[in-house]
């Protein structure tokens, strides 16, 4: 299979577009035209992008909850609830993990037995099965703008239903969507998979509806460094933005050091910009998404509110336009609704209370933003090259290479063999930069940070420190301490 | 080089990468030959892979509260592909909610399997463990 | 009535030990000998004092909760319960309101009464009245150091009881359990109280047994510069430190500005330590303790626990050796024992998860405490100067000329003419400096600062902002911004 | 000068102060003379107040929930001292929990009270108020 970085051509699309919407039954009641004037339709205050736009241009942080549940009038109510007694300011609707797999049978089964039993028996909402009609009733629903999420390599189906069904965003990439989620699903397919969803979304904006894009963060959510994260939003942004997708949200999963998740979100809005105007994407409009910490979280609802907080905080001071709250449930699995937007409401306090208090340009953090963006610039110069100036190319042949390499992601296209560890305050750093293209400074300085680790520690740099660290957090610190 | 080949990976429909890279490398830092299957992995998978690289022992990982089911059969199936002698080794949380881990033990033993490792061990355990079994 | 900040002689003092003994029965029951054997066979582990030292040498914060209830088997099993199921590291006995008065009588009907009915009807531990014995079946029923917490202006006998009875750490003084306590007490009067408690603390140590001794920091709890709350801390560090007290704690409470938060216990910390030094105390041990926000709480629990991880946040990330935790009850009034052990869980996640990370050298940090530091020699130099060189006088003569000048104090010892308001990112300035011996430099510092907000808020400085900024947390926010 | 006289402090044995210096510096503020009383002030030490400094109202606050049984009786005893015509106002948390605020209202106005605010009334109006009740 051969991919480049190039707008689809509308025949290519349309060829492809007639398969997709075969995928499923529901696909024929998708009619382009008809879209576009029912998403006109929805007013300004519903619509994702705008009420982004807003609270960048305000400097404030916005709150949304992850939620889904299998029948619909459920996750009207639970979606409602959220908004009503969770002061959500944008809404999800969190798709079950069959439709991430395309297994539509198996929803079906879902919903059956969901119907059944009068609980949810599927861990999302199946927006494939339910079709147009049925999310449009519960996006016109809600008082607020939603947005779909999910974790599908293959979310073509799922794209033109849920756009067509009233979401005014949606998440996920063909790189985040895929080497933190699947085993086998090759780089060259799911990027041409998000191709189409990034064309589909060029085509409405090209229609005059814009629909915010949102590449998943956090990856794989455990000790990931921000500088790759970053490059994989840039890269997924210049993918979507050639496709012609205008409004964006590039997103990090919280670290846990205040310093370097402030540095993060700086050098993400910054180099995303840069990326986007260099690439002649001038007018693609960036806002930022801080995920709350995405590791393993406390059994206990008040450490787990002490955790949900301290990332609602961190977003705060580093102005993220948005963050994706946690519930006090997490360890747990399914949260209740009430936990859910127990989490909402922890976070809107913090949100509120510190949004006057700015710590992006605290020397600290504009040292720690530099280092991100000189390692970013390394990653992604280096895609750049592989690729001879295509991004999509560059990324197959640098997932290949090892110069784009996610920490303890499942997928058989990563190499795995970067290792990250903390410093003696808990920043990600590189024990093992594998084969990430850095500067000798730069692996320098990763190497003199773990080294200043163990010696507080009085033992040698090692793997063990790793191992300590992914086990840190479940006795309630970042860093792993050796007994 | 007298260097010991060990299988893993996570069995069944499980996705939980990360104690299974963190297991993989440190094996390898404990100067093992390691053969990483990853996630979701089948039975068949690790008796071919077994197969093929000659391995002395097979490691296999469950996080997501099905590993007893998902285990059930492995080593019958090892000793129809010729594998009789190999080592089997479990750990992970290998049962759905808290139950008493002597039990879970048990069963895995009358399973055939060699160890059983409850959750939260360290992977040094397995490591001393498997040096022993393969006297080295 | 005269006083001076000289030891009371030993004649002196125990005259006054005699009738201090005899204001209720239970003062009988006090041998100071025996009580020294007795403080003597605590074991280290539950001594306050050595546990604060060992947090600061490890330069992690303890939490310590608020909690106090009528009857003395509740009330261990209230302790029990926070140091086992709230993993509290220190642990208080609060004092209830007749007690604070010296109203025993009223005390004893209240023990009375809870007797009968089997619930509290007081809102504290009544010390006083069960005397000796009961309170050292309290205290050695727990693991964990005990420290008495209170208010109380005249709390002689309650020290006597207090310190016999096998409590480790007591907290108060002349002026911090006076000015925002109390409306008729003179300071001379108090001044002199707090003499003897601290005389008698100079006399256990004297004998071999060191007594931590804390002096009140939140003051009125409400929009507190942090100059005005240190200067006092360190006043009654010298007064304390004068009769002979070798620990003291001094401590601050959260005003929401992390910067500001920081620089306080930064500079807390440093002058104190140069204040005692300067005159011959050098061998006075200094902690800090942080208030988790003192204001008006959410009465939703899930923002309440936000705000309390906050709080907890910010005494870790400026290295308080303890932070006073709140509970998610705290709009509701006396919380239950779970929700008190629930605020200390989420606080001890995040002392935990924190620990590394260190605030205090953060060049902002650094000028803001610079900035108070400046404020506090202004004024202490001034106190200084008018009790020529005498602390007790000049103390007494700075509230009587409005140069220490408490915010929102109930005493009509207090000039009140001082009016804070929060500047454009929170940080607490004056609005009216009154008689405060500010520099003119200061003076405009602070004047720039509202001047700063005001044309953010596009209206002019004035009274209304105070008005807002005291309202503004009831609706989430710190600044009072105009509607 | 015209300036306008009010008495004002916390009832019974409420130490809230906050609210009291905030009422007491706007009230000096708007131009009013004060004679605030602080806080835990007594029926008797409002009205010798009054009576000392010729004051032209009295603004009663009272945050603890017990203002009801603490303003009982406060016009008669006014009346009494030779201040029949003077304007008593109320305002506060002045009853214990949630309660309908025109009942409470129309109990102090039954009691002799000439405005009554509900909790977390702006300071700006008890000011208009005044201003319309003494005519400035």
């Amino acid at each position: 299979m051969e991919i480049s970085n190039k707008k689809l051509s509308t025949d290519a699309f349309f060829a492809e577009r007639k398969e997709v919407l075969g995928h499923w039954h529901t696909g024929k009641g998708v009619d382009f035209d008809e879209a576009v004037a029912y998403q006109r339709s929805i007013p300004r205050e519903k619509r994702f992008g705008l009420k982004l736009a807003q609270a960048a241009e305000q400097n404030v942080t916005l709150i949304q909850p992850r939620a889904g549940v299998a029948l619909y009038e459920e996750h009207i109510e639970l979606l409602r609830f959220l908004e009503s007694e969770g002061e959500a300011d944008l809404l999800p609707t969190t798709v079950d993990s069959y439709t991430r797999l395309n297994r539509y049978n198996e929803a079906e089964t879902g919903i059956e037995k969901s119907k059944e039993t009068g609980r949810s028996m599927l861990n999302g909402f199946p927006i494939v099965n339910y079709g147009v009609d049925i999310c449009r009733k519960v996006t016109s629903s809600l008082q607020n703008p939603v947005q779909v999420r999910h974790g599908t390599p293959d979310a073509r189906l799922l794209t033109e239903i849920s756009i067509a069904g009233g979401f005014t965003s949606y998440e996920g990439g063909g790189i985040s969507y895929n080497i933190p989620y699947s085993k086998n699903h090759s780089l060259e397919k799911t990027i041409a998979h998000w191709q189409y969803t990034d064309r589909l979304v060029g085509l409405y904006e090209e229609a005059g509806v814009s629909i915010n894009r949102e590449p998943f963060g956090p990856l794989t959510g455990t000790l990931i460094s921000p500088c790759i994260s970053n490059s994989v939003a840039i890269i997924e942004s210049l993918l979507a933005a050639t496709q012609g997708v205008k409004d964006i949200t590039v997103g990090y999963g919280q670290c846990g050091n205040l310093i370097q998740d402030v540095a993060a979100i700086r050098s993400l809005n910054i180099l995303t910009r840069e990326y986007l105007d260099k690439f002649g994407f001038n007018d693609v409009r960036v806002t930022t998404v801080f995920h709350q910490w995405m590791g393993g979280f406390p059994q206990d609802e008040a450490k787990a509110f002490g955790v949900i907080s301290w990332g609602a905080a961190a977003a705060v001071l580093a102005k993220a336009t948005k963050v994706i709250v946690k519930t006090p449930h997490e360890a747990m699995g399914v949260p209740t609704k009430e936990a859910n937007a127990a989490g909402l409401r922890a976070s809107k306090q913090l949100v509120s209370m510190l949004k006057d208090q700015d710590f992006r340009s605290i020397p600290a953090v504009v040292a720690e933003s530099e280092i991100i963006m000189k390692e970013m610039r390394c990653i992604l110069e280096k895609v750049e090259e592989l690729g001879k100036g295509d991004f999509a190319v560059g990324t197959v042949a640098a997932f290949e290479a090892g110069v784009l390499d996610v920490p303890f992601a499942p997928s058989r296209y990563n190499a795995g063999k970067v290792m990250p560890a903390r410093d003696n305050v808990g920043a990600v750093r590189f024990l093992e930069t594998g084969n990430m293209p850095f500067t000798q400074d730069l692996i320098d300085f990763h190497r003199q940070k773990l080294e200043e680790r163990a010696r507080y520690e009085k033992r040698a740099v090692s793997f063990q420190m790793v191992i300590d660290d992914v086990y840190a957090i479940g006795k309630g610190f970042l860093v792993g301490r050796p007994k | 080089m007298n260097e010991k080949t060990i299988v893993t990976g996570v069995i069944g429909a499980d996705v939980h990468a990360v104690g299974n890279k963190i297991l993989a490398f440190a094996l390898e830092q404990a100067g093992f030959k390691v053969v990483n299957l990853g996630v979701m992995v089948a039975q068949e998978e690790y008796i071919e892979a077994a197969l093929e690289t000659n391995a002395d022992a097979i490691l296999v990982s469950s996080l997501y509260g099905h590993g007893e089911i998902d285990c059930q059969g492995l080593r019958e199936k090892c000793d129809e592909a010729g594998l009789k002698e190999i080592p089997l080794l479990a750990g992970g949380n290998l049962v759905v909610g808290k139950q008493n881990f002597e039990e879970v033990e048990k069963r895995f033993l009358a399973m055939g399997f060699t160890r059983v490792y409850p959750p939260g061990t360290a992977v040094e355990k397995s490591i001393a463990d498997l040096k022993e079994i393969l006297n080295i």
